[in-house]
């Protein structure tokens, strides 16, 4: 209590030692670089390995490669932002939402009037997607200022019959019955014409928003949303506007959802109203109980497993072939089905035994093979 | 035409008013939003395939057969999956019983198949001719047989030990678990009930069309009923059930199939803004 | 010096009612500024219910309270906090799922500007509030002498010390005047003179105003420049400790008896 | 450091472990790797690839699935004998779940992840049209659709080929058929179908063959989910149409035809191929099914004559799928692995993917089999099985049965 200031602002920071953690920090610098770069590095030449199939050179085979391609890459990285975004909201926010598949077809519509009936550009129908989708949050989250808990639930579920109503309207009114088609998505000159291009495209985006939901959790008003879900009134009284944050929130997590569902018709080509099933929604909620509620990377982990997953086993099921006795046997014969049962037995046994899901689990699994270790 | 759609409606809508009857009795119980009540109740119809078709049992007995099976399934899910996350917030406890559904269905089809499996029980197939009005006689009896369940039901809940308990539970956890009642074992009653509700409303379905894991869409439509009516509240259910029904028909026969959806979850989101509790439920809940 | 010659908080005929049950019954006090005030009554006396009432967090049937001049009647708890008023809950309320530090950083909430986006996008207005902040907070935590806890969870924390970070955060928010609400409940002996200096040091530094609700009697009368006595939703007394220890109706709510009440003061005298 | 905010330490442990896996699993084979063959069009040296979609666990399964079991079977049978000049057949098939990225996944798969000679499948309309510029970019060509998308044969696209009667036909077959056997000028008609995109399609159709020959048709739409046909029906009541066409899934067609029995509608209905399977007649029972009609290009098992059948019987209760032998689709699986097969053997003995597509597109023709009518495909028409019959069900024997020839039918057509 003696090196208390006796200014009530705060002090200038040279004046002020660093603590032992933020020095630890700093020492561990030069590593976090390391590891960023040779992320980055992987993150670069993983497209070009599962479009040759080989790595330098060595070809490998399906299964080496996991049974995965590119196009499901690239879905995969679309579907991240859904799960990222869906976690920012339900796990960061604590807005729990099953309506999170609405928003992917509020992009697509967005972009379908823009980019599909009035012809502007690529980029411009993006933006537009954008803004469509963070207006359709606020719409979405006025809910929130009434009611909380298991009815906001259903409002959302509400709100997604509602939006898929609207989409099929649109598509039947405006469009082919077999869906709306998206013209070829270009950047000035420069057309995305290929599952690698697509990639790169991808890839950035989908870094950045997850670099942007992680920092704006790390700053003011984000932090104050993690303050809301944990603890609504002590929130409050430190002068945090509850129901307008959760706006906010709606909006930014529901502008990205919608930008890749955006991302995910020009992807695709051809949208139809059938693709936003409630499934859909489900599907994210699912990647981040699986990732990992409440942080970032739960929602990237959730989605590799959910997107990935399913071909790894069908990938291996097809080599278990005929080789197996009986259980291998119900597994070649209804292999989608087991699939499936695998699916929602992760699922459940992921929520009795580690709520935190992957994430969470791997995070316990350091903090006791290296108790120093950051929390 | 009217009094055809209402008349219908309301056949169509008791069966619905099962299902959400047994939604309501294990929300009351454990806070449980049950995504799954659709898939239990595809379980009904195939249950009751098994049952008639495979096994041949005569009728009367499989009926039996077919509500032991549905109460055990009911307890083994509550043991299994449920009493697991007690305590747990909201989004856990709903997506376990999402993941339930997904079991089941990939259970189902790797037992019984893809394809729709037609169900031959001797319910009753005519039809019954009141002036204009021709009402299904299965549709009937599924009616019929919705409101004796929900009779046997009130007077469980009314004049039986359990069935006094088992509200006791519902008003309060705590006072329950403080005066002795064995709290678990009242909720796998509750589930048990609730599995032999869904499943009834199966049997009916899975008459009406084919057993069939696609049978679980209608199923879900309990989900709204139960909350137009009141989540808390018994007779909520059944009368969302019926309002969900008579609103299906009004809107496909007036305006078209696919406002079906719109007509049912609009007033689904009004409800929730300005009484969120329902129509029959208690204020307390909800409110910001 | 008398609270009404300088008051911070004005609480004026202020009634809370539950259905049919009066909390609070035309509860009119004054706090003034730079002086802690104290809440003291039996169980269920409406203390709490006083604290929400001012905070915003319930609306008053009838009444008004003005702080700092400005009428925050009928203010959300927001727009209490960011009149410059901040409070402790009586059974903690940290953020579970952040830090130490972090949990003091929330109390900086109303002295920034800088929105969602921007700080998704590191602007320089969300680094600035955010660098300024980091650095009350150590100041804070230091001052505290928990520094080394800044990384801990809440949850890990025994529970005085959990006590302590909800004062930290309290302190982030640069308040006019705070509200405690049973902040020695649960202490230890050592922990309770550490809080007591924390709260005296505070008040002599920054001048900051204190409305304490507590049962520990002898701590009460060691900090208290005033206290206001509540009994079943009416204010039966306020005035300075000496006063109000003396005070029969005071004793007799205590206790039901004036001895027995006497022996409770006792060890404050 | 906040539990929330900390998303970078975990995303690099992850890809930490990641790395590691995959490293693992690329040393654990190494050696293999060198030895890989790696042929572009899927053909190896004792086998053939090739690829077959299907939604065999999405709301479709209780159709495609059989369909995806009887290609599987007919292949078996293939390889049982041998295979083709020399080598077999292997289906690689993939579950697509009535779903367009999965769909799509699948395709990219074909093309170069598990490269195949071809393809066959891709039941869903939706998806297929949204795949047509990719198809027509990787080049793995398609025979024997499912389904039939309008932007897959509109205009010809040399990579992809129908193996399913198509909307069209059925539409112009059934109301040929029912005009002339019930003698009708200008006849009223009325369209029950789904209110999806195939079931749109099905009802213009149905306009177009019905104004020809100046009639009349209603649109009455049915949503997949329906548990109740009742304003279905009473709208029927209101057209009172001559006959009714029927666009639907198993159980919506249930519906409407117990809904038309109940409120004593009779009067003839013919549905679309998909619905030819013997548990929809016996679920709607002998009083509302004697009167009910399916078209198709294909003859269920029971409805053929014993030879042309028998290798189809036989096969299935040898593959176990017993119960699908009388099944439509399983019949169209059947018959349209038999197309791939001869497509393949007349590629010659180095098939190759651009061999395939120029054996089909300079015009390929498969006799009727006496499971299916004959299949054409010209390098202007790739719909390929254009002639249909209407068929019924026997109640008494459990069998179905066709109203003649598929010559007979041929007339309506055009």
């Amino acid at each position: 209590m003696t090196s208390v200031s006796t200014s009530r602002t705060a002090m200038p920071i040279d004046e002020f030692a660093p603590s032992a953690p933020a020095r630890q920090k700093a020492a561990a610098r030069p590593l976090r670089w390391l590891w960023l770069a040779v992320a980055a590095a992987v993150l670069v030449y993983l497209p070009f390995v599962l479009h040759d199939r080989a790595i330098l050179g060595y070809r490998l085979s399906n299964i080496q490669l996991l049974n995965v391609g590119l196009a499901q890459l690239n879905l995969t990285l679309i579907a991240v932002l859904g799960a990222v975004s869906l976690n920012y909201l339900t796990g960061c926010a604590g807005l729990v939402s099953i309506g999170h598949a609405a928003f992917f077809a509020v992009g697509a519509m967005a972009a379908a009037a823009t980019g599909a009936q009035l012809g502007l550009p690529f980029l411009v129908s993006l933006v537009a997607a954008l803004i469509a989708g963070a207006a359709a949050g606020v719409l979405a989250g006025l809910p929130s200022l009434r009611v909380r808990g298991l009815y906001f639930v259903l409002s959302t579920m509400a709100l997604h019959f509602i939006v898929v109503f609207a989409f099929s309207e649109y598509q039947y009114a405006a469009f082919d019955v077999f869906g709306i088609s998206y013209p070829q998505p270009a950047i000035g000159p420069f057309a995305l014409d290929s599952a690698l291009k697509w990639y790169f495209f991808l890839l950035p985006i989908v870094v950045l928003c997850c670099l942007a939901c992680n920092y704006s959790l790390k700053h003011r008003e984000g932090r104050a949303l993690l303050a809301v879900r944990d603890n609504e009134q002590a929130a409050s009284s430190s002068g945090i506007d509850v129901r307008v944050l959760r706006l906010k929130a709606f909006a930014f997590s529901s502008a990205i959802a919608s930008l890749a569902g955006a991302l995910q018709a020009y992807y695709l080509t051809t949208v139809s109203t059938e693709l936003y099933s409630l499934n859909l929604a489900i599907s994210f909620i699912a990647m981040i109980i699986i990732g990992g509620m409440g942080s970032i990377a739960g929602g990237v982990v959730g989605a590799l497993v959910w997107l990935l997953l399913p071909s790894v086993l069908t990938g291996f099921a097809g080599e278990l072939g005929a080789a197996g006795g009986g259980l291998a046997k119900i597994f070649v014969e209804h292999r989608p089905q087991v699939v499936n049962l695998i699916f929602g037995s992760l699922v459940a046994v992921l929520l009795i035994f580690a709520p935190g899901g992957i994430v969470g689990a791997a995070r316990k699994l350091t903090k006791l093979v290296r108790p120093g270790a950051e929390a | 035409m009217l009094v055809q759609f209402l008349l219908t409606g309301l056949a169509l809508g008791s069966i619905y008013g099962l299902v959400a009857l047994g939604f309501a009795v294990i929300y009351k119980a454990e806070r449980v939003f049950n995504f799954a009540q659709g898939i239990l109740m595809v379980c009904g119809a195939y249950l009751a395939y098994t049952a008639t078709t495979q096994l041949g049992l005569p009728f009367p007995v499989a009926v039996i057969v077919i509500i032991a099976a549905a109460a055990l399934l009911g307890i083994v899910i509550q043991f299994l999956f449920i009493r697991p996350l007690s305590g747990q917030p909201l989004l856990p406890v709903i997506m376990i019983t999402i993941a339930l559904s997904i079991i089941l269905k990939a259970l189902i089809e790797i037992l019984y198949g893809v394809q729709p499996k037609p169900l031959a029980t001797s319910l009753p197939t005519g039809v019954l001719i009141l002036g204009d009005v021709r009402l299904s006689q299965l549709n009937l009896t599924a009616a019929v047989v919705s409101w004796v369940c929900m009779g046997v039901f009130f007077a469980f809940f009314r004049f039986t030990k359990a069935g006094l308990l088992m509200r006791a539970t519902a008003d309060s956890h705590e006072a329950a678990i403080l005066s002795g009642v064995n709290v678990n074992r009242i909720n796998a009653g509750a589930w048990a009930i609730g599995t032999i509700l869904a499943v009834i409303g199966g049997v009916f379905l899975g008459q009406i069309q084919l057993a069939s894991t696609e049978l679980e869409h209608i199923g879900l439509l309990a989900l709204p009923a139960v909350v137009i009516g009141g989540l808390q509240s018994i007779p909520g259910a059944i009368v969302g059930g019926i309002l969900v029904g008579v609103i299906e028909q009004l809107a496909s026969g007036y305006i078209s199939p696919k406002a079906r959806d719109v007509f049912i979850y609009i007033p689904l989101l009004i409800m929730l803004l300005v009484r969120p509790w329902g129509l029959f439920g208690n204020r307390e809940l909800g409110r910001v | 010096m008398a609270a009404t010659d300088n008051p911070i908080l004005r609480v004026d005929g202020l009634q809370m009612r539950f259905g049919g049950l009066t909390a609070l019954d035309n509860v009119s006090f004054t706090a003034g500024e730079g002086e802690v005030t104290a809440v003291i009554g039996p169980n269920g006396a409406g203390k709490t219910t006083l604290f929400n009432c001012i905070t915003g967090m319930y609306r008053a049937s009838a009444g008004r309270v003005s702080f700092a001049g400005q009428d925050i009647s009928g203010f959300a708890p927001h727009r209490v906090a960011r009149a410059g008023m901040a409070r402790t809950f009586q059974n903690l309320a940290l953020f579970p799922g952040l830090n130490v530090r972090d949990n003091l950083l929330v109390g900086a909430y109303r002295h920034g500007a800088s929105g969602l986006i921007e700080g998704a996008v590191l602007g320089p207005r969300a680094r600035r509030e955010q660098a300024a902040a980091e650095d009350r907070a150590a100041e804070i935590l230091e001052f505290l002498g928990i520094p080394e806890l800044a990384e801990a969870m809440p949850g890990e924390l025994p529970y005085g010390r959990q006590k302590q970070v909800e004062f930290g955060r309290v302190l982030m928010q640069d308040a006019r005047m705070i509200l405690l609400d049973e902040p020695m409940a649960g202490m230890s002996r050592p922990e309770k003179t550490l809080m007591v200096a924390l709260i005296r040091n505070v008040r002599h530094r920054y001048g900051v105003s204190f409305l304490v609700v507590e049962h520990d009697m002898p701590v009460i009368m060691d900090i208290s420049d005033h206290i206001v006595v509540l009994d079943f939703g009416r204010k039966i007394a306020d005035g300075p400790p000496a006063k109000v220890q003396q005070d029969p109706a005071v004793i007799a709510a205590y206790l039901g008896s004036e001895e027995a009440g006497q022996a409770v003061f006792a060890g404050a005298a | 450091m906040a539990r929330c905010a900390d998303g970078t330490h975990a995303a690099r442990r992850f890809l930490a472990v990641a790395g590691a896996a995959l490293s693992l699993s690329l040393g654990f084979s190494s050696s293999q790797a060198l030895a890989f063959e790696s042929p572009q069009d899927g053909v190896y040296e004792d086998r053939i690839d090739w690829g077959v979609t299907g939604d065999m666990s999405g709301p479709a399964a209780g159709s495609q699935h059989p369909w995806v079991k009887g290609f599987q079977s007919r292949m078996h049978l293939v390889n049982e004998k041998g295979g083709i000049n020399g080598r077999q057949i292997n289906v690689l098939a993939e579950d697509t779940r009535y779903d367009a990225p999965s769909e799509r996944i699948a395709y990219e798969k074909f093309a170069s992840q598990t490269p195949v000679l071809g393809m066959s499948g891709m039941g869903n309309s939706s998806a297929q049209t949204a795949l047509v510029p990719m198809i027509n970019r990787l080049k793995v060509p398609v025979v024997g659709t499912y389904t039939t998308a309008k932007a897959s044969v509109e205009p010809t696209n040399p990579l992809i080929y129908g193996g399913f009667c198509g909307f069209k036909q059925m539409a112009q077959v059934g109301v040929g058929h029912f005009a002339n056997s019930l003698k009708l000028d200008k006849p009223k008609v009325a369209t029950v179908h789904l209110d999806v995109a195939s079931g749109v399609e099905f009802n213009g159709y149905m306009d177009e063959a019905v104004k020809k020959l100046g009639g009349t048709n209603v649109s009455i739409p049915i949503k997949v989910v329906a548990a109740d046909a009742t304003p279905q029906v009473l709208a029927l009541l209101d057209a009172k149409p001559d006959f009714v066409a029927i666009h639907g899934v198993a159980t919506t067609s249930l519906l409407v035809l117990k809904a038309m029995q109940q409120y004593g509608v009779d009067v003839p209905s013919f549905a679309i191929t998909y619905l030819g399977t013997p548990s929809v007649y016996q679920s709607v029972g002998e009083a509302a099914g004697k009167n009910y009609h399916f078209v198709s290009c294909f003859t269920p098992a029971s409805a053929a004559s014993p030879e042309a059948a028998a290798d189809l019987i036989a096969q299935a209760e040898k593959d176990g799928h017993g119960a699908l032998q009388d099944d439509i689709n399983f019949v169209a699986g059947w018959v349209v692995a038999g197309l791939v097969a001869e497509a393949i053997t007349e590629a010659g003995e180095e098939p190759t993917r651009e061999k395939l597509v120029e054996i089909l597109n300079d015009g390929f023709e498969l006799p009727a089999s006496g499971l299916s009518s004959k299949l054409v495909y010209t390098s202007k028409d790739h719909e390929g099985l254009k002639v249909l019959q209407p068929i019924g069900y026997d109640y008494a024997t459990k069998k179905f049965k066709s109203f003649g020839d598929y010559a007979d039918f041929e007339q309506y057509v055009n």
